[in-house]
Parts: structure tokens; sequence; C-alpha cells
């Protein structure tokens, strides 16, 4: 399967990521700047987390105005897989893929810590693997991860279960504790958490290897 | 606020406006008498004002350092060079620096903490080494002043926005609180990389014809005298007459190191040196390019990109605009660099020449404004032997140990856990982002943070200490200590120690008394890195740090590196499991002048420093490391702050479970700060192997178990605290104190 | 020219935790009549005369950039300032 | 009460990257006659009446906590609001 990351200027987690699809999941990445303006031959295409130009208005505004956007629009409309992680997500709530924003933390702190998630739609593409297991342990990382959306889209994403992961415990003020939302189609999904940082044993957690390979499953099987 | 008006020679002499730059009378003379023997231009006097301030050229501070340690084969660069170096094998090499930037924080905490952080990752990379890890050692006055909760946060604030945005971990440090601080928080950022030897570059400039080549951000008038002020003490009176404040911008600087390491890496043949502006902005950087290649230089600039209008050449010289570096390249591959850098969006612009002879010249707007010998910037600055006396308060003190009375030793290690020296940090250091890289397999927490190193089964330990009370009772003892505390941390984690870099933060050199504690602290520390074999490779110095003459504690900040051989070898500080054996390793003393205790029961620390011996340090040091090689321990941690209850304590909090242990000391003695201690558990079945190659050094204290109880049976009391409770307090003290009213 | 000032807050309904450390912070600082503190954002713009009505260009660029309409609301001010050149 | 708007901002010579950056990015949009752009902060207070006046709290809150006076200046405008209780 061949993953495309984009490299904003300011994305740091976008090394991790590719080590992590390249070195762990044995899949073909290229880094692709955010000058892009095609990602024609890729099966998906993942915005790593980081402080894309800084982050200097809200995080995420200004990166949704990079070139690569229109390909990664395309990707979406295509029905292709779109993985956002934490700036990720971030942006991807910006350029309107997925709804609501994300908001300073309810401490107004940066948290690093590792955090407890329910998988609240194990039937995602982004999830099957994780059948059987009701919670992970995820790194989250963020200063600005706390999930707003009004009541009404609130209902939408209850209604057609695009709340793929949900916080136990809620640590930075998330509407209905949620981690990470995908949009209707299935096909895109955001989150805060780092499911990159928690795919080798010696680091503390495998339980990010999921998220990769229930796309590999999902890649393969409709190959098949 | 400087003036802009370019003065005469003449009137530079008649008004003294140097004194103001802090340049002394006699340096002046010296500057017109011997090196110029004319008068020095306005630009000139500013070069120099700039370059022989403390911070740039250690005037004060030189035939201290002379005393260093710095030998060791595995030092491939040691003082001198931007950062220290030291090989790890494979052809590859760590390097690391500390830096304090304690003024600027002390009057705009968030971007004084931030810009420390920049300037010390730029000292990493522009070595050609990846930066991978920072560590933050921060000194504050006491939690209950409201000023001091304000710079408490933004100081953390701070450093978190650098390092978060440009992605490289904070993964450790150390965080204390003393009244001396109050008015001048200490804020030292260390910054650690990953050295492809190859890639190893200097800082030079070299090769007549060659170009200077000056990128990033434009200059603007921030931190103008910066070097100087850093190197000068507060008082009131020079409060309302501070130089601009810098902020830092970590998204420029991430760029910057994206890119210098690419020329560093793809465009060695035509890269001849390169170096990042630091104190003393452009003038330190290119002069010290020269005078280590014993070249001369010519620059123009017209050419600097600026920010401002109207920038005079004194101001352009010495602006400490931040996320800059300077490159010199070789003649004809101008445009192949800054191809490299405009597909960063960064500006690189040519703005000067390598030259025969040794000048040092400066063009602006067409004219020669200033031409001297760049060697008398770079490397001939003024060196002041200064005396040192013996403070009063050393001569008078009590012959004695504090001996105190406690009848509820579990009280009293409650009380312990809360204060803030001693409370887990865990609200500070959870806002830095300890994970990005990923290479992180010991975050913030345990003894030393621990960092693999990619494709290898090494790693690297990392640690900051110093415990300045110990030096203010007695700093050539102190010193030693805060070093076996340092290499403690990092032998705890499995590492053998492999050097160190250090800030050292005293207050004005010119007071007798001040500069007999750092020559004693260097002493101490020069002996106790011979001994444990950990050169110092790399430092800085902070001097007068004092507010209204009253000066802080000596506070030599020591960081350590030390590489694991293999990542089997990673140990932490918490208990594994139930049925576990608990050891002690060293003996315990009644030493508590100093202690935490004394603090906590008198409120003040007093009396001789217990002494202690660096040949048991090293033997108990290196049997830890032998058993933890052999594969026998479970956990290790080291006696710190507070003594053996604190430690113990710690170390049932990562995993909530319970000890069940006996010994022969009274309850008292387990607050004890005696050297050179360890607790260590042991599973079962490694018990006789363990035993056997400890010996004598180690004595049996009992069980890890799965209760949620701390019990210690002392000789005169059974020491029982629930382990969730006295976690929770030890948890909360510092948010609670940061929150609370008053 | 124009100079033109923006404001951007969150709405109403959105919890802002700065605005209320920063009132936690004055109170312990001793203001005890200060009832509530929000935090926004402040942009001064610098923009030059052209064929556009400039208050138009302004409330787009708040809709497409300075602010999030999903959670921010936005207020502007514009002045002429003579041109310098 | 009052309605107290403040607004802090960088002095003249102090770098403001956050203010390039969203300069940049409406330039990138096509606002090509943007000049300039500066990003500061903006606070809203409502105080309660008390003896003090009220211009001389602000300033003293503003000197104290909302800005640093060693890189920000601050500006701000009060109103009397109808007490609402
Ligand atoms: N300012 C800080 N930044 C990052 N980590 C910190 C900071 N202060 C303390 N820590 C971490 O908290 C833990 C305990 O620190 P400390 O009490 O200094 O340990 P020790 O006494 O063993 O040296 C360590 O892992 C240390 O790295
Ligand atoms: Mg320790």
């Amino acid at each position: 399967m061949k993953f495309a990351v984009i490299v904003f200027p300011g994305s740091n987690c976008d090394h991790d990521m590719a080590n992590a699809l390249r070195d762990v999941c044995h899949c073909t990445v290229d880094l692709v700047p955010a000058t892009a303006t095609t990602l024609a031959g890729y099966d998906a295409v993942v915005l790593p987390g980081g402080f894309s130009y800084g982050d200097y208005l809200r995080s995420g505004a200004i990166a949704r105005l990079a070139p690569v956007m229109t390909a990664v629009k395309a990707m979406a409309a295509a029905g292709k897989p779109v993985l956002g992680v934490c700036n990720g997500f971030q942006i991807l709530t910006e350029a309107g893929l997925l709804p609501g924003a994300l908001r300073a933390n309810r401490s107004s702190q940066f948290i690093c810590q590792t955090s407890t998630l329910r998988i609240s739609n194990p039937h995602t593409r982004f999830t099957t693997a994780y059948a059987g297991q009701a919670t992970i342990q995820l790194p989250i990382a963020h200063g600005e991860g706390n999930y707003y959306c009004d009541e009404a889209t609130l209902a939408e994403l209850r209604q057609h279960h695009q709340i793929v992961f949900e916080y136990v415990d809620n640590p930075n003020g998330s509407v209905a504790n949620i981690a990470g939302i995908m949009n209707r189609q299935g096909n895109v999904l955001g989150m805060m958490p780092h499911p990159e940082r928690a795919v080798e044993a010696l680091l503390g957690s495998i339980d990010g290897l999921g998220v990769f390979a229930s796309l590999i499953a999902h890649e393969e099987e409709s190959h098949a | 606020m400087l003036k802009t008006r370019t003065l005469t020679p003449e009137e530079v002499q008649a008004t003294r406006i140097y004194r103001e730059w802090g340049l002394t009378d006699a340096e002046y003379r010296q500057l017109c008498d011997q090196v110029l023997k004319r008068l020095p231009t306005h630009t000139e006097a500013g070069l120099f004002s700039g370059m022989w301030s403390e911070h740039c050229s250690y005037k004060n501070s030189k035939p201290v350092l002379k005393k260093f340690w710095t030998q060791g084969n595995q030092v491939i660069a040691g003082p001198g060079e931007g950062a220290g170096i030291i090989d790890i094998g494979d052809g590859q090499a760590v390097v690391f620096k500390a830096e304090s930037h304690n003024h600027p924080s002390a009057i705009e905490p968030y971007e004084g903490a931030a810009t420390g952080v920049g300037g010390i990752i730029r000292d990493i990379f522009s070595m050609g080494a990846q930066p991978i890890a920072i560590l933050d050692s921060l000194r504050f006055g006491e939690l209950t002043d409201p000023h001091t909760k304000y710079l408490v946060s933004q100081v953390v604030a701070g450093i978190g926005g650098y390092g978060n945005c440009i992605g490289i971990p904070t993964v450790g440090g150390d965080t204390g609180f003393d009244t001396c601080y109050q008015h001048n928080p200490l804020v030292n950022a260390m910054c650690v990389g990953i050295l492809d030897q190859a890639d190893m570059q200097k800082g030079q400039a070299t090769g007549v014809g060659n170009r200077i080549i000056y990128v990033g951000a434009k200059t603007g008038r921030d931190g103008i005298s910066g070097a100087s002020f850093a190197s000068a003490e507060f008082n009131d009176a020079r409060e309302s007459q501070r130089s601009a404040v810098q902020v830092g911008d970590p998204f420029m600087e991430k760029l910057l190191m994206d890119a210098c390491l690419e020329v560093i890496h793809q465009h060695r043949d035509v890269l001849v040196g390169i170096q990042d502006m630091g104190a003393a902005g452009l003038v330190s950087a290119s002069a010290e390019m020269a005078s280590k290649a014993g070249s001369g230089l010519e620059l123009n600039l017209d050419l600097v990109p600026q920010r401002e209008t109207g920038m005079s050449a004194f101001e352009l010289m010495l602006s400490e605009s931040q996320e800059r570096m300077l490159l010199c390249v070789k003649a004809g591959a101008e445009d192949e660099i800054t191809a490299v850098f405009a597909r960063y969006g960064l500006d690189a612009v040519a703005i000067g020449t390598v030259t025969t002879g040794h000048q040092y010249r400066l063009w602006h707007h067409h004219e020669l404004v200033a031409d001297v010998p760049v060697d008398a910037l770079a490397s001939d600055a003024p060196v002041y032997q200064r005396t040192g006396r013996q403070p009063e308060r050393l001569a008078q003190q009590a012959g004695e140990q504090f001996r105190p009375m406690v009848s509820d030793a579990a009280a009293t290690l409650k009380r312990l856990l809360q204060q803030p020296t001693i409370a887990s940090k865990r609200s500070l250091y959870r806002t830095y982002d300890s994970q990005v890289q990923t290479n992180t397999v010991v975050q913030p927490g345990s003894d030393a943070a621990v960092v693999r190193i990619r494709h290898t089964d090494k790693a690297l330990a990392l640690t900051t200490d110093v415990n300045g009370r110990y030096l203010y009772l007695n700093p050539r003892v102190g010193g030693e200590m805060a070093v076996a505390e340092a290499a403690r941390n990092i032998v705890a984690s499995g590492a053998q120690p492999l050097g160190i870099t250090d800030c050292l933060n005293f207050g004005n050199p010119e007071k007798p008394e001040q500069f007999y504690e750092l020559d004693e602290a260097a002493q101490g520390i020069s002996r106790a890195c011979r001994k444990l074999n950990t050169p110092v490779v790399s430092g800085n110095v902070s001097l007068n740090n004092e507010s209204n003459g009253q000066a802080i504690y000596p506070t030599p900040m020591i960081g350590m590196v030390g590489l694991i051989r293999h990542h089997a070898d990673i140990t932490t500080q918490d208990f594994k499991r139930a049925g576990d054996l608990v050891y002690v390793l060293g003996a315990t003393q009644g030493d508590f002048n100093g202690s935490e205790l004394q603090k906590l029961l008198t409120g003040e620390i007093s009396g001789t420093l217990f002494d202690f011996s660096l040949t048991i340090e090293k033997q108990h040091q290196d049997l830890l490391l032998a058993a933890i090689q052999a594969g026998l321990v479970a956990s290790a941690h080291d006696v710190s702050e507070g003594g053996l209850l604190t430690a113990i304590a710690e170390s049932c909090f990562g995993r909530g479970l319970g000890v069940d242990l006996t010994t022969d000391l009274s309850a008292v003695a387990l607050f004890a700060e005696s050297q050179s201690r360890f607790v260590i558990s042991v599973s079962p079945t490694k018990q006789v192997a363990f035993e056997a190659l400890m010996g004598t050094a180690v004595t049996y204290w009992g069980q890890v178990t799965a209760t949620d109880d701390l019990r210690v049976q002392a000789t005169d009391q059974l020491v029982q605290v629930s382990v969730r409770e006295a976690k929770q307090l030890w948890e909360e003290a510092i948010p609670c104190l940061l929150k609370s009213k008053d | 020219m124009y100079l033109v000032k923006v404001t951007v807050t969150y709405k109403e309904s959105i919890l802002d935790p700065k605005g209320e450390a920063i009132n936690d912070a004055l109170q312990r600082l001793g203001y005890r009549d200060v009832q509530s503190v929000e935090l926004g954002k402040y942009f001064e713009l610098r923009i030059a005369k052209s064929d556009r009505p400039i208050a138009e260009q302004v409330a787009e660029m708040c809709d497409r950039l300075l602010a999030n309409v999903n959670m921010e609301t936005y207020d502007y001010e514009i002045t002429e300032m003579e041109a310098q050149s």
C-alpha cells in the first residue's frame, strides 16, 4: 500500500509517521511537500502532526490554504482514505473535510500524556483491527485538541456513527469526549491522539498499530 | 533606548557612553592605547563592548574554567567549540551543551525561556548534529509568592512553546525552589544531538575570497547589547533602562534547522563553516569564525536583511535577533546554497568575504565604519584574575550536624513530599511534548530520561542536576555532589556516564566572596569529573545573578549524558512486581545539614556540609551498573533530596505498589541525605547472583507488596502511609500552590 | 491607506478557558470587581486603497481566514489614514 | 458595571512572527493590498463599579498583568453599561 505523508512547513511528526508506516507496517511511503499539486498514484494520504506554518493564527488555519489541499480534497472525494493526526485533524476541520473545530484545551495548557480511548466505532476502515478491544492506550500531545461542534452537528455525528474514538478520561474538554471523528462516507478520519507514536513496545505501547493494520487490510480486501 | 545617532570617536570618549554598553574605563583605554593605537569609532567601541562582555569573552571565568577536566578518550571536541562532542561508536557522536537565559527570563519569562531553548538548539545543529532532546533546569523563589507563580507558569509555557513547535522532545530537567532565586530565577536549557562524525562542522571562515552568507530571520533592534546586559547585575535603577526583549519564532527555526542540516548533508563540498548568531549577534559569529581560522573578514552591512529602517552599524552588529545563522561557503557556490534556503522560504544573502590578513572591516553606507584586528575582538579580550575570599558564613559555620527530632515519621514524609522541591513536577513537564521524534523510551518522571539511538541497540541517558543548598554550605564539596548526583541518575538508568556540560550560575565575580564560590565549585566539579570519568565538554557561565546586592546560592547546573549499550539495560526507578526484593546500596549517616528536612523544620539551611567520598561513590556506581548490565536489577533509584523514605515512596508511585521493609536505622535517619546511595529492587530469581555481586555494599530491607501500604519498620517507629494518599499529596502539591490565591 | 482593527472572540456559548485563567490571575492580584474576562485576538491591518469596497474585503478576510466561524465571531473598525508613501 | 475593551500589541521594534505569517497567508489568498498585519491580544472585561476610578484600575491591570510593558503597549476603551443584576 502506498502512502503520501504531507509535509507542511512546520510539520514535525511527518518522519514519525513515515517511519511507522515504512519500518513497522512495511508500506511504501513518500514525504510529499505541501506545494505538490497532485497525489496521483497514492492509495492513502496522511496529514501528520506538528505546527504547520507555526500554527500562528489557529492551528491548521493557514495549512488549509496550501496547494496540496486541493489534491487532498480530491482524494477524499474519490473515496480514498485520508487520515489526519493531531495537527492533521485540525487541518481537516479547518478545510471543511470534517465538521467542527478544535479549541484550546480546557486547562489552556499543552498536554502530553498517555490517554485511554474507547473505540466507539470498530466497524470503520480505520478500526476493524481493534475488534474485541474495548479500549486502547495512545499518546496525546497537543495544546488545541478540545473538540467543539454545535448540538445539531453532534446529533448528526452520532446518528451516522461518525464518532470513532472517545476519551475515557476527557483530558482536554472535548464535546462528548470526542478524540476522533470521520466523515459521513467513512474515508476521512481525524484524531488528536498519535497512533504513530504507539507502534513499538520499546516506546511503551503498540496500540496505534490497529489504525494502520485496519487501513492496510481494507486496501488488500478491496483489491482482492 | 540606545541612541541611534552615531557619535564621533571624540564624543564616545568624552561622554564615556561605552560605560553604558558595559566597557570599563580601563578596557576602553586598553582599546585605545594597545589594540587600536587611536580612538575607536562609535561602531568599533560597540563591537568591543559586546565581544569583551563576560558572556562572549569569559574574561572573569576563564582562569576558573581552565581548571576543568576536559580529557578522556571519548572526547572528540571539548570546550571552545560551539558544543561538546563525544564518541558513541559506530561513527556517531553525541553533541550537547547547556545555556542560561536567566536575565531575559526574569524580564519576559515566556520569551526569555523560549529564546533560551531556541539558542541552544542552534548551537547543536550548527555542529552538524540532529537535535534529539531538550532538558530544562529551573530555579525559582518560593511558590507562595504571586510573582513567582507567574514566572513559573510563563517560563514553563515558553520552554514548551518553543520545543513543542520545533518538534524536539523535552525529555527531562530539574526544578527547584528557594527564596534566593525570587528575583533572579534560573532558566537553563540543554540540547542534545546525534552527529554522524563525517558531518562534523566547525565555525570557521577560511580561504581568501570565500563568501560569508547570512541566513534566517531579518535583523531588528531587538536585544541590542544583550550580551553585556546578561553580564550585568540587576538593580532597580537598571530595570527601567533594559534593552528590548527578543521574541522567539520556533517556526522559523524549524525551517532554518532543516535547511542548515540539508546544506551540511548534501552540500558538504562547498560549505566551509557554519555558526549560529547568539550573544553579540553578527559581530560575535563573524569575528569568531575569522579569528578561529586566522583569516581577515570584510562585511557590507547594507546587504544584511533588515526588519527595521534606519538601523546603524552598531545596531546591526550587536542586535540579538533570533533564528539567524552565518555560513562560510566557497566562492562561486553562493547560488547553490541560497537555492536550498529559498526552498524553505528563507532569506540567504552573501554579505561578505574572507580576506587576507587579520583585519575585520565593516562597510556601511559606503563608509568604512570599523577596521580592527579580528583577534582583538575574538580571542584577545582582557582576562581578569579575580581574587577570592571565603565568605563569612562559611568561616562561622557550626561544625556539627543538625539533629532533627521526628516523632511521627509518616507525617513528616507526607509534608516532605509536598515540598515543591521534592513534589512531582508532572504538572510542569506534561506540558512538554516529550515523545515527538518517537525515540523517547523513558519519559520525564524517572531518574534520567532515555532516548534510543535509531537503527542501533543503544540509547542515551540524559539528566540535569545540582543542589544549590549544598554549594551554599560548601561550594567545593557541593560541586562534587552535583556531578555525583547527575552520574547516579545516569547509572540508575542503566547507562555509563560519558561527560558533562554545565551552566555556572553565580553572583558577581568582582566580589571576592562570590568569586570564591565560583572558583571552589569549579574545583569540586573538576575533581568529581576526573574521578567519575565524565569530562567537561561544553558549558556556559552566567554571572551577576544578584538582585539588589543579594546573590543566589551558587548553582552550577550539571547536564550529563550517558550511554546505554543495549536496550535491555534500560532501567527505571519504579518497583515492578510484588514479591521483588528491596535493597539499599550505600551507608546512611546523620547527614542533615542542607537537607530538605532541615529546611522543613527550621526554615533555613545551615552548618557545615557533610563530606563524602568520591571513591565510594564510584565504587557504588560501578557496582550498580555491573548489576544492571548483568540483568539482575528490576528497578534502581538514586537517593537525593528527602532521603531514603522519599526515594522509596517515589519508587512505589510508578505502579502503585507497596513495600514491607525493616531496617536497623532509626526513623529520623530515613530522611538523612547521605550521598552515594540507591534503592534497588531485584526479582527473587536473581537474588543469589545479585547478592554475590554486590557483597556487603547492599543491605536487604524487605519486599515489594501488592498492597497500598508503604511500611518501614525502623528501630524506634513503624512508618506506615497509604501509597495512594502519599502519591496524591506529592502530585497535587505544585498545581495547588500555583492555583492558590495567596 | 486604511487602518483596519479586527477583534475575534469565541461565540457566546463557547467556554473560554484562557479568559477564565486571566480572570483568576486578576482576582489573585486583588481585582475583586472584575466579573468576567474574555480573551480574543486583535489584528491591526494596513490595507492600500483599491477598487473593491474595503468593508467587503475585510469581512471576507475574516470569514475566510481570520476567524473560524464555527466557533468565533468578529468585529472590525476601519479608518482611513493619510497616505504615506 | 463597565465594559472594558483592552488591546495589547508589541512595541514597534519587536518581531511579530505571527503577524507576518498571517500576512503571508492573506497574500496567498490574493489580498495583495494588505501592507502589514500585526497580531495582538484582545481582552473584554466586565468590571463592577467601585470607589476606585475605573481608568486607573484598568491601566494598573495592564501594567501588572495583561501586558508586559517591556515589549508590549496597550490601549483600552471603557463604556459604562446598564447594571444587570
Ligand atoms: N523542568 C523540568 N523539565 C522536565 N522534566 C523535569 C523538570 N523538572 C523535573 N523533571 C523530571 O522529573 C523527574 C524528577 O526530577 P528530580 O526530582 O530532579 O529527580 P532526581 O532528584 O532524581 O534528579 C525527572 O524525571 C526529571 O527529568
Ligand atoms: Mg534521581
